[in-house]
C-alpha cells in the first residue's frame, strides 16, 4: 500500500535518537527539552503519567526543575501562574474535569499575558463517568485566550511543547498555549518518537525573558481592577490582536522548527492529498490520523478525497481552510466534542469562515464521544455522506439506547 | 520617637479604602514589619480594590491580584519561582480576607500550609464579605447582622459561631500561627518578626474592624479592635513550632461592652448576649487548656 | 509457518488477564519489530480493569508510518495468555482468514478445534521453571513472545531477546531463557493440516 | 508588543482630600509627640517632621512631630479618637 506524507526519520543530529514511547512520556520529554523550571499539577487520569514521568526525571536528576503537587487543578494553574510571573518557565498538565476546574485560572493566565504551556489529555466530561478520548473538555475552553493545538502523533505532542513555548513567548503574542493529546489513543499508546537533541532545542528556544516579571526594585500591581472607561476593553482587544498576530508567528516558528529538526509540520493546518481533491474531510487530533489511512483506501477505490487537519483550533485557520475548500465540491467537518444546542463546534467555526465567500455543501459529523472507537468504516461512511453533498449534522456509530 | 513602629512606609497614601479601614492598617503594619523585599498576593477582597483602579498601585512592593480561591497556590508558585532564581531573601505574602480564607480559599490555604512553602499567609479578618457589601462569611461571629443574615421581623441574624481559621491551622500543625489586631501594632509587628524567624509556612489572622460593615463610626476602629481583645471575643495568641502562648495580660471586660459598640449586634437581646458570653468563656477555657497541652518555655 | 512477509500492516491482539503482562508483551513485541526498522504502535484496550480482570492489548507493525488509530478488529494474529479467556471472550472474533492463534497451554493445538492456524506453548511450565513470577501468578508474557517469533517469523528470535533484555524490569537472563525455550518448544498446527 | 495589565503609578499621585468631611487639626501646644495618631492612621496621611517650636515645652519642641497631610487625610477621626491628650480637633470641612 502506497503512502503519502510519511515523515522521514532521518536524524538531524547525532544526539537525536529514535525510540518507542507513549504520548505522555513524549510530552514529558517535551517539557524537559523546553527546560521548564517549575511544574505544578494535580493527578487525573489519563494525564497522570505525564507528571509521574516528570517527577521521576527530577528524582533521578535528569531534570533541573521544581515539581509541586498541589491540592487541586485550580491551585495547579494558580501556582504555575505565580511562578511564571516571577520569570520562570512553568508547566502544567491536566485533563477533563481538571481542566474545567481550572477554567477561572485559564482566563487569568491569558489575561495577565503569561506564555505558559499546558498539556491537556482530551477526556470526556461526566456524568456518566468516562475517562476516554473526547475533545469536549478543551473545546469548552476555546474562548479563554489560550492557543490550542491538537496533535495526531506522539512525536507531534513532544514537538508541540517545544514549539509552543517559542510561539507563546514571542513578544508579539504573549498568550498561553494548550497542547492536546487524545486520551489513551496518544497518551497511553507507544510508538516511535525521535528524541530531540537538547543543544538544538536550546538553539531554537532561548531562555524565558519575561519583561514584566516580578521585581521588588520595580514594584507594580499585576492585574489590578480596571473600569469601563479605563483600558479594560483595550486589554481584551489586544488579546484578540495578539491571537491574530500569532498566526504569522506560528507559521514562522513552525517553519524554523521544520528546518532545524527536519520535520514537515504544517502551521495552522496540514493538508493531505488535497491538491486534486474533489471532497474534503476536516478533522483534528487522532481522528485526522485515521482519516489519512482511510483516504488512501478511498483513493484506491477512485474517490478523490483529501484531508485538512486542523492543528491550531485557536487561532482558528479560517483563511487556510477557505483556500482549500475553494476547489472542492463538498466537505465535511468531524468533531469529537459536543456543544449542547449546537453539536459540531469545529463545523460552526468552519462555516463562519466560509460564510459569504464560498458556497459548497458542508456537513457536520459527531464521532467518538466518550472514547467510542473511530473505525475505518466510520470514516468511510463520512466520506460517502460528503460525496453525496449532504448538509446537516450526522452522529456516527450511535447505538439505539433502550 | 516614642514608638517602636518602623518608620518606613511601603503602603502609600492616596488609596481608596473606606474611612477608618482596619484592613488598610493591617497591610501597613505587615509591610512595615517585612520591609521592601516582599511580594504580596491578594485575591478578590477589599484589598483588591483599595489600591485603586489602573494605572494606580498603592504598595511599594509588587502586588499580584489573583482570583478568589487562588491565594494559597499563588504564594506557593511565587515562593518556588523566586527560590528557583535564588531570590530566597524575598518575603512572599498572601494577604486575603476572611471570605477568601475561611470559605472559598480554605482548600488552597490548607494545601499551601501542608506543603511547607516558606510563606506568610495573612488573613485580615473583617468578619464578612465587606467588599461585596457586607455578606455573611464563615468568619462572621454569632449574633452579627449582615446583608445575607438580615434582621427582619424574624430577627434572622447569624446563628452560627465564628469559624476560627487560626485554630484550624494549629490543628494542622502549621509551624507558626498567631492572631493579632490593629489596636496593638507593636504586638502585631513583633509576631511577624517571630514568624520571620520560622522557616516554613506562617499563618497570622489579624482582626481588622470594618466601620462600614460592623456599623460603627469610623473613628472607633482602634477602640473596637481593643475591645475585641479585652472582651475575649478575639483572643491573641501565638503558636510557635508546637508551643502555644496565650496573651492574658488584659483586664477582661464583659462581652456586652464590645457588642454594644457596634450596630451589627444592636438587635441582640440579653439572652443572646448571654449566648455569646458563654461561647467566649468556653473558648477561653479551651485556649487555657491548649496552653497546658502545648506548654513551652517562658518566652523572652 | 514462519513465512510471513511484511507487505501489509500486521495487526496482533493479545488476550490475557490483568497482571499477566499482556500490555507489556504488546510493547516488547513492538520494540522488537522497531529494532528491525519497522514502524510500530502498541496500545492496551483502554479500560479501567484491575488485576485479574480480562485485558486486551494491541500491536501494529508496518513498513511505513502507521496512521490508523482505531482498535484492532481484524487481527492477523491472536495471542492468548490465559485459556480462561477462551471461555470469557471470543478471541477468534474478527481473526483474518488464515489467521493465527497462539495459546498458552500444555495441550496440543488440535485440542482447541479452532478454524485457524493454532500454536500452543506451555508458557506456565516455562515460567515456573525459570522462576518468573510465582506459581499462583506466573509471568508468561516473554515466553509467549518466544513462541510468537517462531510461529510468525514477523520478528526474529534475536530481536525478541534484545527487546526483552531492554524492557523487563527484573530477571533479565531468566526471561531470555524462557523466550528461547518457548521458541524451541512451541507446537504448531497449520489450518490446512486440520482440514 | 502587547498590552500587559500592570499598574505602575503610585497613589501618591492620587489625592483623597475630597473624601474628607471632618478636618482634624493638631493643637501642637498640647501635643506630647507620642505619635499615636501617626501610628493608627489608616490613610498613611500623617507625616513625621523634625522639631516644631510650637510645643508644650522646650524638650518636646525638639522632638519629631506629626503633620497631617491634607492631600490624603480622609477625616476618619481615628487620630482624634485615639489621641491621649485629646489635642486633635475634628471640625466640619469648610471648602473655601
Amino acid at each position: 500500500m502506497h503512502r503519502y506524507g510519511i515523515r522521514g526519520d532521518r536524524m538531524k543530529s547525532v544526539n537525536e535518537f529514535r525510540t518507542i514511547m507513549t504520548g505522555n512520556d513524549a510530552v514529558a520529554y517535551g517539557a524537559k527539552l523546553a527546560r521548564v523550571k517549575f511544574i505544578s499539577a494535580y493527578p487525573i487520569t489519563p494525564q497522570t503519567t505525564i507528571v509521574e514521568k516528570l517527577a521521576s526525571m527530577i528524582a533521578n536528576d535528569e531534570l533541573d526543575a521544581k515539581y509541586v503537587e498541589v491540592e487541586s487543578e485550580h491551585s495547579a494553574l494558580a501556582a504555575v501562574f505565580a511562578s511564571e510571573l516571577t520569570g520562570v518557565r512553568s508547566y502544567t498538565a491536566t485533563s477533563s474535569h481538571g481542566l474545567l476546574y481550572m477554567h477561572e485560572m485559564l482566563h487569568w493566565v491569558a489575561g495577565q499575558r503569561l506564555p505558559i504551556v499546558m498539556s491537556v489529555v482530551n477526556r470526556a466530561i461526566g456524568p456518566p463517568w468516562n475517562i476516554w478520548a473526547d475533545q469536549s473538555d478543551t473545546i469548552n475552553q476555546r474562548d479563554t485566550g489560550w492557543m490550542q493545538v491538537y496533535s495526531e502523533s506522539n512525536q507531534e505532542a513532544m514537538d508541540t511543547i517545544i514549539m509552543g513555548y517559542k510561539i507563546a513567548e514571542n513578544s508579539g503574542v504573549m498568550l498561553p498555549l494548550m497542547s492536546m493529546e487524545d486520551a489513551f489513543i496518544l497518551s497511553h499508546t507507544s510508538e516511535p518518537v525521535t528524541m530531540r537533541d537538547q543543544d538544538l532545542v536550546n538553539e531554537y528556544l532561548p531562555d524565558l525573558d519575561l519583561k514584566f516579571r516580578i521585581d521588588p526594585e520595580n514594584p507594580m500591581g499585576y492585574g489590578s481592577y480596571d473600569t469601563p472607561d479605563g483600558s479594560f476593553m483595550e486589554f481584551k482587544k489586544d488579546m484578540i490582536d495578539s491571537m491574530n498576530n500569532a498566526r504569522k508567528v506560528i507559521k514562522e516558528e513552525t517553519q524554523k522548527f521544520n528546518e532545524m529538526f527536519e520535520t514537515n509540520y504544517g502551521a495552522l493546518i496540514e493538508r493531505y492529498r488535497m491538491d486534486d481533491a474533489d471532497y474534503a474531510i476536516i478533522a483534528m487530533g487522532t481522528v485526522a490520523s485515521t482519516a489519512r489511512f482511510v483516504i488512501d483506501r478511498l483513493r484506491e477505490n477512485g474517490l478523490n478525497i483529501g484531508l485538512i487537519r486542523i492543528r491550531y483550533f485557536r487561532p482558528f485557520p479560517y483563511d487556510e481552510i477557505l483556500e482549500d475548500l475553494k476547489n472542492v465540491k463538498s466537505a465535511g467537518v468531524i468533531d469529537r466534542s459536543v456543544s449542547f444546542g449546537l453539536a459540531g463546534v469545529t463545523y460552526s467555526e468552519v462555516i463562519s469562515g466560509l460564510y459569504g465567500r464560498i458556497n459548497i455543501p458542508v456537513s457536520s459529523f459527531i464521532v467518538g464521544i466518550g472514547g467510542r472507537d473511530v473505525r475505518i468504516e466510520d470514516i468511510e461512511s463520512i466520506a460517502e455522506t460528503i460525496r453525496n453533498g449532504s448538509t446537516g449534522t450526522h452522529w456516527i456509530n450511535v447505538k439505539r439506547v433502550v | 520617637m516614642p514608638t517602636s513602629i518602623p518608620k518606613e512606609e511601603l503602603m502609600a497614601p492616596g488609596h481608596t479604602a473606606c474611612h477608618g479601614c482596619g484592613a488598610t492598617l493591617a497591610m501597613r503594619y505587615v509591610l512595615k514589619a517585612l520591609g521592601e523585599k516582599t511580594v504580596v498576593s491578594v485575591p478578590a477582597s477589599c484589598w483588591a480594590v483599595i489600591p485603586g483602579a489602573m494605572p494606580f498601585r498603592t504598595l511599594d512592593v509588587p502586588m499580584v491580584y489573583t482570583p478568589f480561591a487562588a491565594t494559597g497556590a499563588s504564594i506557593s508558585g511565587l515562593r518556588e519561582g523566586l527560590d528557583i532564581q535564588g531570590k530566597s531573601d524575598y518575603n512572599v505574602v498572601g494577604f486575603a480576607g476572611d471570605g477568601g480564607t475561611a470559605d472559598i480559599g480554605l482548600q488552597g490555604l490548607s494545601g499551601a500550609m501542608e506543603r511547607g512553602h516558606n510563606v506568610f499567609y495573612i488573613m485580615y479578618d473583617n468578619e464578612g464579605y465587606m467588599n461585596t457589601g457586607v455578606q455573611r462569611s464563615g468568619s462572621t461571629p454569632y449574633g452579627a447582622r449582615t446583608t445575607t443574615t438580615p434582621v427582619g421581623k424574624e430577627r434572622d441574624f447569624k446563628k452560627e459561631n465564628k469559624k476560627i481559621v487560626a485554630d484550624m491551622m494549629i490543628a494542622q500543625n502549621v509551624p507558626y500561627v498567631a492572631t493579632a489586631t490593629v489596636a496593638y501594632p507593636e504586638d502585631l509587628i513583633k509576631k511577624i518578626e517571630h514568624a520571620k524567624a520560622v522557616h516554613g509556612p506562617k499563618f497570622i489572622q489579624i482582626l481588622a474592624p470594618c466601620p462600614t460593615g460592623w456599623y460603627y463610626p469610623p473613628e472607633k476602629t482602634i477602640e473596637i479592635s481593643r475591645l475585641a481583645v479585652q472582651s475575649r471575643m478575639f483572643p491573641l495568641y501565638e503558636f510557635i513550632e508546637g508551643r502555644f502562648y496565650l496573651n492574658k495580660s488584659f483586664k477582661p471586660i464583659d462581652v456586652s461592652e464590645y457588642v454594644k459598640a457596634q450596630d451589627r449586634f444592636k438587635h441582640l437581646n440579653e439572652g443572646e448576649i448571654e449566648n455569646l458570653r458563654r461561647y467566649v468563656e468556653e473558648r477561653w477555657n479551651q485556649l487555657l487548656e491548649w496552653e497546658k497541652l502545648y506548654a513551652g518555655p517562658v518566652k523572652a | 509457518m514462519g513465512n510471513f512477509q511484511l507487505i501489509e500492516m500486521y495487526e496482533i491482539r493479545f488476550h490475557g488477564r490483568g497482571g499477566q503482562g499482556a500490555v507489556t508483551a504488546s510493547r516488547i513485541l513492538a520494540a522488537a519489530a522497531f529494532a528491525e526498522g519497522k514502524y510500530v504502535v502498541s496500545f492496551p484496550f483502554f479500560g479501567t480493569e484491575r488485576r485479574g480482570a480480562p485485558v486486551t492489548a494491541f500491536t501494529r507493525i508496518d513498513d511505513s508510518e502507521i496512521y490508523l488509530k482505531s482498535q484492532i478488529y481484524n487481527p492477523d494474529i491472536v495471542v492468548v495468555l490465559d485459556t480462561y479467556v477462551l471461555r470469557t471472550s471470543n478471541v477468534m472474533e474478527g481473526l483474518k482468514e488464515n489467521g493465527t492463534v497462539i495459546i498458552n497451554s500444555p495441550r496440543d493445538p488440535a485440542d482447541f478445534n479452532l478454524d485457524a492456524n493454532v500454536a500452543t506453548v506451555d508458557a506456565v511450565a516455562i515460567a515456573v521453571k525459570h522462576g518468573l513470577g510465582s506459581r499462583a501468578n506466573p509471568v508468561i508474557n516473554t515466553s509467549m513472545l518466544g513462541a510468537f517469533s517462531r510461529v510468525t517469523g514477523i520478528v526474529s528470535l534475536e530481536s525478541v531477546l534484545e527487546a526483552t533484555r531492554q524492557n523487563v524490569p527484573a530477571k533479565v537472563k531468566e526471561n531470555m531463557d524462557a523466550v528461547k525455550e518457548a521458541y524451541d518448544s512451541v507446537k504448531i498446527l497449520k489450518r490446512e493440516e486440520i482440514r | 508588543m502587547v498590552l500587559v495589565p500592570v499598574s505602575t503609578v503610585s497613589t501618591r499621585n492620587h489625592l483623597t482630600d475630597s473624601w474628607r468631611i471632618q478636618r482634624p487639626t493638631i493643637q501642637y501646644d498640647k501635643c506630647i509627640r507620642c505619635m499615636i495618631c501617626w501610628k493608627y492612621c489608616p490613610d498613611n496621611a500623617i507625616n513625621i517632621e523634625n522639631g516644631n517650636k510650637e510645643a508644650p515645652n522646650e524638650r518636646i519642641a525638639k522632638m519629631e512631630y506629626p503633620v497631617i497631610d491634607y492631600n490624603f487625610c480622609k477625616g476618619c477621626g481615628i487620630c482624634a479618637n485615639e489621641c491621649p491628650e485629646k489635642c486633635i480637633d475634628m471640625e466640619f470641612e469648610v471648602i473655601e
